[in-house]
């Protein structure tokens, strides 16, 4: 079980949170102007990286806040979490 | 077959003390050039290989694994092998791969122990209820020989069942697909690489895929760490890893990989004869040749490679152990592991062409691809060899994602354990 | 009239621990960004809302609870009567804050029971259920967390040495009011 | 066998207190603090199980949590008995029950023996060979293969006793209370860390709390004594918390650890009642130091497995711990100087160690003095290579060894004994460590594994991190300790050190003999039965990993996990192989390091407490009124309300006629309510429903359908303009959690510009809702202030209230096709709002309904069920709902997905009445629907979603999805059922008042 640095509450248990997903993917702002296959990109097509991830959790049983996280998913490990509308620590 | 196995070879080779068995599978080096290349030796990969040389006469092929054969998936999972799907996709799926089970032994001279005990799938609300239903009225009219059973009838199949009415989820009925059961997971990798390796494909350990050459839109050949492998078609069935390889070849897939933890209990005498799942509560539970109780988790939430799950996730899978086996609170833990599982948005696997000319995979099985591994490795040599679907896994292709032609399982009925 | 019937209604004695729901008790959740709406809530309570993260900080008539950076939950310091759910508190903060676009004021006085727990013991009973390390929390009079007991979604404020306030949603009260004193028998 | 072993006193039993135990019927007596092991070997009871494959007879081997052979049942009663417990480690208590497992019909004759003839049948992995004739045939050999496999019983009754967690949080977790755990937790303490100290066994200090030798002091005291004084001192340290008997059984990321702690195993019977038996400790630590100590490894020779040969270490903490001598006439069998440690210790208690076997040429240490002056004879650069005696050791034969020790020469020599030491050397206990992610690199010195890269903050030291000697330990823990807690002293850099050193070296894995490998059993994994020639011939058969290895042989596998025979295993694979131990590499260690007990990891967390249950403010009030509860998520909701001994069936045909004649009562409380505020609370609107809101007037109701982001349908409910900017949001019941969560995603990740607010208000509220053509006379009954009139008070309307003092909101939505009015009130004046509704009804019948007649109300009027109607592959258009997809609307959530090529196709399932043309049959619910039952496979258009018998149009009538359906009204189909096929025919899914004349009656 990881402990996760809420960037509004600090650090807490991961059984306060959910994760959300790869992060950074914008909703289309024109979604009917899209082709099937963007709109698939979009809607179910993922990078699943082995390594450096960027990914959304929320602190669901605490703030009700959702931030983003990096994470190694080779070996679990939390680099940094930032705000949502933050641009990604360089890393 | 250069050992044929049987009472009589055992008998025999007693007299020299066994040490005249030769070796299940050579251990060669890669050549320079292969008609075909499958990334990925754990059941579906060795399976798809052994189809390939026998179905359609491809034995100049090759099977490329990163670490040992058997050593992902195939080796970590469960062991439940059912076809009591709800889809006519899913079931002709399942059910083709159901019937490849009941000879394989034979098959692949080959004791792979697969046990048709029986899967019990269990109802604790009145949805489950409705939803069980349909699937076994779907699965008579597809000829798939699930019933549904009231609760009475559950308790008299597996009396240790805690059918009370009085308890936070009761047990509200259930369904039972008898052909259904388990086997020896690392005897199914080990029986199809034994086969492949007699027809003369090359299953290479310890050679880790690094790269995908490509012309165009055409296949060249595998960057390996075990040098470069020249070849037009690949198969990749790498589960947990699809995303990875993928991703050499600049293609992105609708996969997320996340943590599924399993674990047995310390060996008992016969208790539980046959396979119960539950959905709603997470709980699946059968008992093992060896006699150990082999119980099944959930999946974490989060993507992971790591092969380590959330201790939680284990917790709760306990807890509705013995929410419906009270009577295993004293039996102990043994052993607990993860997987990396590959999960599709609808529950299903990919079967598939890509856009990639000669390049294929074979993905998506998340929580419950080994039932499927002999009829998935049929159908993707089906695939691979004529560069178009088998009829049973045309619908499992991966333009579903982009026309909305789901074969939503998930949505239908929970998890496809 | 209609009577009124809380979640709970019950007094529950252990050795060093004692656990009561008090009610009924005025809770409001305010929500706003702006620094005119902090300044706004502040005038009409007469305290100021906590900014920092996990507090709290305490008037004459209530307690504001930091929640998430726009979000505060706001109790009364003192019982009110049960023949009305009018407060004057709620109207007050509509006007100023609701009807001028500050931010949001939303009455949940029954949404949450609120569980009065006083005696050495608090946190021992808290340690078989709840994830969250109490080390610091203890120490800290005015602390504020919302985390999970047994699975169960709670606001814990540190009220005093040895007594806290517990906030729990009203559906799930019952349900952790019995393992609340299920767990009391072993601490 | 009633002899007694028992030498001399020790002050770690309590001689005075005798305890009286039975072992496989037997009565025998021990002492307070013998563990069954020490008791039975007391009674010169060595013979206590036999092995998993061959049921060859095993005896005690060792003295901890590693013992692999001596695993048998405690208790016979069904309840509580509990298999595979190890000997090793249950403490005697008055009544203690016990006896051997995998034996029939005993321990001393079981026929399971006659595997032992088989085996030249029973080669590693022989099952997978045979058993295929003829095919069918697999059930059954399989029911004897399973019969004969297994260990103990499992319970067959629930288990009466009580288990518990705790959360704890540390700055420094020691595990293991031996030498260097202690040294430890003094430094930690005494520098202001929050410390925990874990135990395993039940008593601190290790294996040095028993070592009385001269050749092992500190500051010229005997180890033990010194060790004595320390334990004194750190037991009254403020920051340290100690716990024994505490065993961890998972090291996992992030420092969480899992630990047992074992609170009533040891106590007697009356004591363990209605307390907790164990209990699983969450720890998160800031800093771990692993001191878990290291575990001596058994020698590989043929027929090593016989009762009587066991560790040394055992045989010598049996001697000075317990004051038990394991035999009359010991022999040691050993590769390193500790086995010289324990024929000191036994010589000194007057028990005779008639040779010491060392495979080494010569050894030079002040240990080897002391045992020639005892007159003990020493075999130098011998080995065993057979032993004798069926069911108790009674001789063994020894060979000199080969200069390169791959063959033994000379003529052999027999030794006559009764008890046989064995020490292949110290492995260290790396387990926790490599569970966390720590990895190890091989020391070709020491022949062990050793930690290497540390994945967290933590620290390996005393023998698991590879220090074996005394000196070393120390030495290694001032200096490691300093950096680890950042501090510039430790309390221990000027202690006096004298301890003996083991110089000559000699490692071999698998040990010569005048027989092949092939006609030897030697055992590598005790209790699997996996011997050398099993690991040659997995490897001969071309199963090269280590992992395939260990699963091919099952070496490692049984229930000590390898503790003892893993390290011989790779020894054995390296040589045969040529692949160096460092490049081999291990087995992966999974938790738990000893196994952990299901009652302990669930809790209490079991039937009330299983799962969460959610109450409505009326609950109590439906229990009084006898009401059957359904689950919906964690919720309970009433479901029909029988009267006297009512069927379900006539309670709801009662229900749904009162509600349609009379008046229906519900309570609605469960629905979600979301409390939606801020100038965009409109457009948030017009982006997650499919229909348009801006222009919803104030005080008025709209229904609303939410889909998914791929179009599917995912919730749906009545939303309310309260004001300008204010709305009141309600979701289905199972749905309401994660449609606030998914509504603050997009306004927390897409929309952050809009200014709105959501609060979730469900529990504040209690919802009645009063349906039927008096529902309007009983409100004005409760609320005569209140203008109902259809003017002012339409359908889809809503009304502040206040009953007396109390506000409250009056709804005027119907989802029976009655009029219909919803009262919502502060929850806490919930019971009594229902008690008044009730009482203002009385005269117009008014009668409470569950769930199961809400279900049948709507489907008379074709109203959908999201999760039951709906499956999460029917969009809007499916539902033939196209009437609230708004076309004029820019985008809301899944709109784009509803243009894909698939989801605009018009052969997709649409949701369609059935009517059978028997209108007293009633559809099951799930039932499949064919047009043509000719051909096989049935081609399925679809199923039945919702079926019920409507008492109101007095015939069956169902809703169900059909291929096609919306362009097949009239047309008959087919129901295959079981044992018939039924007629049915399409029809429109509103199957009463059509016109909507009753809502507004």
């Amino acid at each position: 079980m990881f402990i996760i640095n809420c960037p509004y509450c600090g650090e807490r248990e991961q059984s306060e949170f959910k994760a959300g997903g790869e992060a950074h993917i914008v909703r289309p702002k024109q979604p009917t102007e899209l082709s099937d296959d963007e709109w698939a990109e979009y809607l179910f097509m993922r990078k699943n990286i082995k390594g450096i991830q960027l990914e959304r959790w929320v602190h669901i049983h605490g703030c009700r806040k959702w931030f983003n996280m990096v994470r190694d998913t080779s070996n679990d490990q939390i680099h940094a979490v930032y705000k949502m509308g933050e641009k990604p620590p360089i890393k | 077959m250069k050992n044929k196995y049987s009472i009589f070879s055992l008998i025999k080779n007693a007299f020299t003390n066994h040490e005249n068995w030769q070796r299940a599978w050579r251990d060669p080096e890669p050549k320079k050039e292969y008609d075909a290349v499958i990334i990925g030796g754990g059941g579906h990969g060795l399976a798809t290989a052994y189809y390939l040389a026998k179905k359609h006469q491809m034995n100049n092929i090759a099977v490329v694994e990163k670490g040992w054969i058997g050593g992902g998936n195939t080796g970590r999972n469960t062991t439940i092998i059912r076809s009591n799907y709800l889809w006519d996709a899913s079931a002709g799926l399942y059910d083709h791969a159901l019937k490849l089970w009941e000879g394989l032994s034979q098959e692949l001279n080959y004791n792979v122990m697969f046990s048709q005990r029986g899967v019990m799938n269990l109802a604790h609300n009145l949805q489950d209820v409705r939803d069980l239903k349909r699937r076994t009225h779907a699965n008579r009219l597809n000829g798939i020989d699930a019933v549904w059973l009231s609760t009475n009838q559950v308790k008299k199949f597996c009396p240790i069942i805690n059918t009370s009415q009085d308890i936070r989820y009761p047990v509200l009925g259930g369904t039972l697909q008898k052909r259904a059961g388990t086997a020896r997971h690392d005897a199914v990798a080990w029986g199809y690489a034994r086969g492949a390796d007699e027809m003369g494909v090359d299953i290479i350990q310890n050679c880790e895929v690094k790269g995908i050459k490509r012309v165009g839109n055409k296949i060249e050949g595998l960057e390996t760490t075990k040098g470069f492998i020249k070849t037009k078609k690949v198969g990749v069935v790498a589960a947990g890893h699809s995303s990875v390889i993928a991703d050499m070849a600049g293609l992105r897939l609708p996969l997320e990989s996340k943590p599924l933890q399993a674990l047995v209990s310390e060996p008992v005498k016969p208790i539980i004869d046959t396979v119960v799942m539950s959905n709603a509560v997470h709980a699946y539970v059968s008992q093992s040749d060896k006699g150990e109780l082999v119980i099944g988790a959930g999946t974490d939430d989060y993507v992971s490679y790591s092969q380590k799950g959330s201790h939680e996730i284990v917790e709760g899978t306990l807890q509705a152990i013995l929410e419906l086996y009270p009577i295993f609170s004293r039996m102990r833990m043994l052993r607990q592991w993860g997987g990396i599982v590959d999960i599709c948005p609808d529950a299903s696997p990919i079967i598939s062409k890509t856009s990639i000319e000669g390049l294929y995979f074979n993905c998506g099985w998340g929580t419950g691809g080994f039932k499927a591994t002999p009829g998935s490795g049929d159908l993707f040599a089906h695939t691979i060899a004529n560069n178009e679907p088998h009829k049973l896994n045309a619908a499992f292709n991966i333009n579903r994602f982009v026309s909305g032609d789901l074969v939503d399982e998930h949505g239908a009925a929970a998890v496809a354990h | 009239m209609l009577k009124y019937t809380t979640s709970i209604n019950d007094t529950k004695i252990f050795d060093n621990l004692k656990i009561f729901e008090t009610s009924p008790i005025m809770k409001l959740i305010v929500r706003g960004k702006s620094r005119e709406f902090i300044s706004s809530v502040g005038k009409s309570l007469n305290i100021l809302l906590p900014n920092e993260p996990n507090t709290s900080s305490s008037g004459a008539n209530v307690t504001a609870l930091w929640l998430s950076p726009d979000e505060w939950i706001i109790y009364a310091n003192e019982i009110n009567s049960d023949d009305s759910n009018s407060y004057i508190i709620e109207s007050e903060l509509i006007n100023k804050i609701s009807n001028t676009g500050l931010g949001a004021i939303t009455d949940v006085t029954d949404q949450f029971v609120m569980l009065n727990l006083t005696g050495e013991k608090i946190y021992d009973l808290f340690m078989k259920g709840s994830p969250f390390n109490f080390n610091e929390f203890k120490k800290k009079k005015g602390a504020v967390t919302q985390t999970i007991i047994n699975k169960i979604d709670v606001i814990i404020h540190n009220k005093n040495d040895a007594e806290v306030n517990l906030f729990v949603r009203r559906s799930f009260s019952n349900h952790l009011w019995s393992w609340l004193n299920d767990s009391a028998r072993f601490i | 066998m009633s002899d007694n072993l028992r030498t001399s006193a020790s002050k770690f039993i309590d001689q005075t207190t005798r305890v009286s135990f039975k072992f496989d019927g037997k009565t025998y007596f021990g002492f307070k603090g013998d563990t069954l092991a020490s008791a039975l070997l007391a009674n010169n009871v060595h013979l206590v199980g036999r092995s998993f494959k061959y049921h060859r007879p095993r005896g005690i081997m060792t003295s901890g949590s590693e013992e692999p052979n001596a695993i048998i049942q405690i208790n016979k009663n069904s309840s509580v008995t509990e298999p595979n417990v190890r000997a090793t480690e249950v403490e005697i208590y008055d009544g203690l029950e016990a006896s051997s497992q995998n034996c029939w019909p005993s321990v001393n004759f079981d026929i399971g023996g006659i595997n032992n003839i088989l085996s030249p049948l029973l080669p590693a992995g022989f099952y997978y060979k045979t058993f295929m004739w003829p095919a069918s045939f697999w059930e059954k050999y399989e029911y004897f293969i399973r019969k004969s496999a297994g260990l103990g019983q499992s319970p067959t009754e629930p288990d009466p006793d009580i288990y518990d967690h705790n959360y704890v949080h540390c700055d420094v977790l020691i595990i293991g209370g031996g030498i260097s755990g202690i040294m430890a937790a003094k430094i930690s303490a005494e520098n202001n860390f929050k410390t925990l100290l874990l135990e395993e066994k039940p008593n601190l200090g290790g294996t040095t709390i028993y070592q009385k030798n001269d050749y092992f002091k500190i500051n010229d005291q005997y180890s033990s004594e010194w060790l004595e004084k320390e334990i004194d001192q750190i037991k009254n340290l403020k920051n340290l918390e100690i716990k024994t008997r505490t065993s961890v059984a998972a090291y996992h990321g992030y420092n969480y650890l899992l630990a047992r702690e074992n609170l009533t195993d040891h106590l007697p019977i009356e004591k363990k009642q209605n307390t907790i038996r164990q209990r699983l400790l969450k720890i998160r630590a800031k800093k771990v130091i692993t001191a878990t100590g290291s575990i001596e490894r058994p020698l590989i020779f043929d027929n090593n497995d016989r009762p009587g040969i066991m560790l040394s270490s055992a045989i010598k903490k049996y001697a000075d711990f317990y004051g038990v001598a394991c035999g009359k006439e010991n022999v040691l069998f050993t590769n390193n100087d500790t086995a010289y440690e324990t024929a000191i210790s036994l010589n000194n208690k007057g028990v005779k160690v008639n040779a010491i076997v060392d495979i080494r040429e010569e050894n030079k240490s002040d240990l080897t003095n002391e045992i020639n002056n005892a007159g003990i004879k020493i075999y130098n650069s011998y080995t065993v290579i057979n032993t004798k005696g069926y069911k108790k050791i009674n001789k063994i034969t020894i060979m000199k060894l080969s200069k390169d020790g791959k063959t033994v020469t000379d003529s052999k020599v027999d030794i006559k004994c009764d008890c046989l030491g064995v020490s292949g050397g110290w492995t260290p206990a790396v387990h926790l460590f490599t569970q966390s992610g720590g990895k190890l690199k091989f020391d070709d010195n020491d022949n062990i594994f050793i930690p290497n890269k540390y994945p967290s903050d933590q620290l390996s030291i005393g023998s698991c991190n590879g220090n074996l000697e005394l000196e070393d330990i120390i030495s290694n823990i001032n200096v490691s300790l300093k950096n680890f807690l950042k501090i510039d002293k430790t309390n221990f850099e000027k202690l006096k050190i004298n301890s003996s050193k083991s110089i000559s070296k000699r490692n071999i894995w698998l040990l010569p003999s005048n027989k092949t490998v092939s006609k030897t059993k030697a055992f590598v994994d005790f209790q699997n039965d996996a011997t050398a020639k099993d690991i040659k011939l997995a490897l001969r058969e071309g199963f090269r990993s280590i992992e395939h290895v260990k699963r091919y042989t099952t070496t490692g596998m049984g229930t000590d996990q390898g503790k003892l025979g893993n390290m011989n295993a790779l020894g054995i694979i390296s040589d045969t192989s040529n692949v160096k131990m460092s490049d081999l590499g291990t087995t992966t260690f999974r938790p738990p390091y000893t196994p952990l007990t299901f009652g302990t990891i669930v809790g209490r967390n079991v039937g009330e407490f299983f799962d969460t249950f959610r109450k409505t403010p009326m609950h109590d009030w439906h229990v009084q009124y006898k009401a059957k509860f359904e689950n919906v998520g964690q919720w309970k909701r009433a479901w029909y309300y029988p009267k006297g001994n009512e069927s379900m069936h006539d309670a709801v045909q009662r229900e749904s006629k009162a509600a349609r004649e009379g008046a229906g009562i519900l309570d609605a409380s469960t629905l979600g309510k979301i409390d939606i505020q801020g100038s965009d609370a409109s457009e948030f609107l017009n982006r997650v429903y499919t229909n348009a809101w801006s222009k919803l007037a104030v005080g008025k109701c709209r229904y609303g359908l939410m889909l998914n982001e791929d179009g599917m349908v995912y919730d749906d409910g009545v939303t309310t303009r309260l004001s300008e900017n204010h709305y009141i949001m309600t979701t289905t019941t199972g749905g309401a959690a994660n449609v606030l969560g998914k509504l603050e995603d997009y306004l927390q990740t897409e929309w952050p510009e809009l200014d709105v607010y959501l609060t979730s208000v469900t529990d504040h509220y209690a919802t009645a809702s009063v349906c039927g053509p008096n529902s309007k006379k009983i409100i004005s009954k409760i609320i005569p202030n209140l203008d109902l009139s259809d003017e002012s008070f339409p359908h889809m309307s809503f009304k502040n209230a206040k009953i007396g003092n109390i506000k409250c909101r009056v709804m005027r939505i119907s989802f029976t096709g009655e009029q219909s009015y919803e009262i919502n009130i502060q929850a806490n004046y919930g019971k009594s709002l229902w008690e008044k509704c009730m009482e203002a009804g009385n005269e117009f019948n008014i009668t409470p309904y569950g769930t199961e007649t809400m279900h049948l109300l709507r489907a008379e009027k074709g109203f959908i069920i999201v999760g039951q109607d709906t499956d999460a592959t029917l969009t809007p258009i499916d539902l033939q709902m196209d009437w609230i997809v708004s076309k004029k609307k820019y985008d809301f959530i899944g709109k784009r997905s509803l243009y894909r090529s698939d989801t605009i196709r018009d052969d997709r399932k649409q949701l369609v009445g059935i009517l059978t043309d028997d209108p007293n049959e009633v559809l099951e619910e799930g039932a499949q629907i064919v047009a043509d039952t000719s051909k096989k496979p049935v081609e399925m258009l679809g199923h039945i979603t919702s079926s019920y018998f409507s008492p109101n149009l007095n015939k069956s009538i169902a809703l169900g999805v059909v291929k096609g359906g919306k362009n097949m009204m009239g047309q008959k189909l087919f129901v295959p059922m079981k044992d018939k096929i039924i007629n049915v025919k399409i029809a429109d899914p509103v199957f009463l008042d059509k016109e909507n004349k009753r809502l507004n009656a």
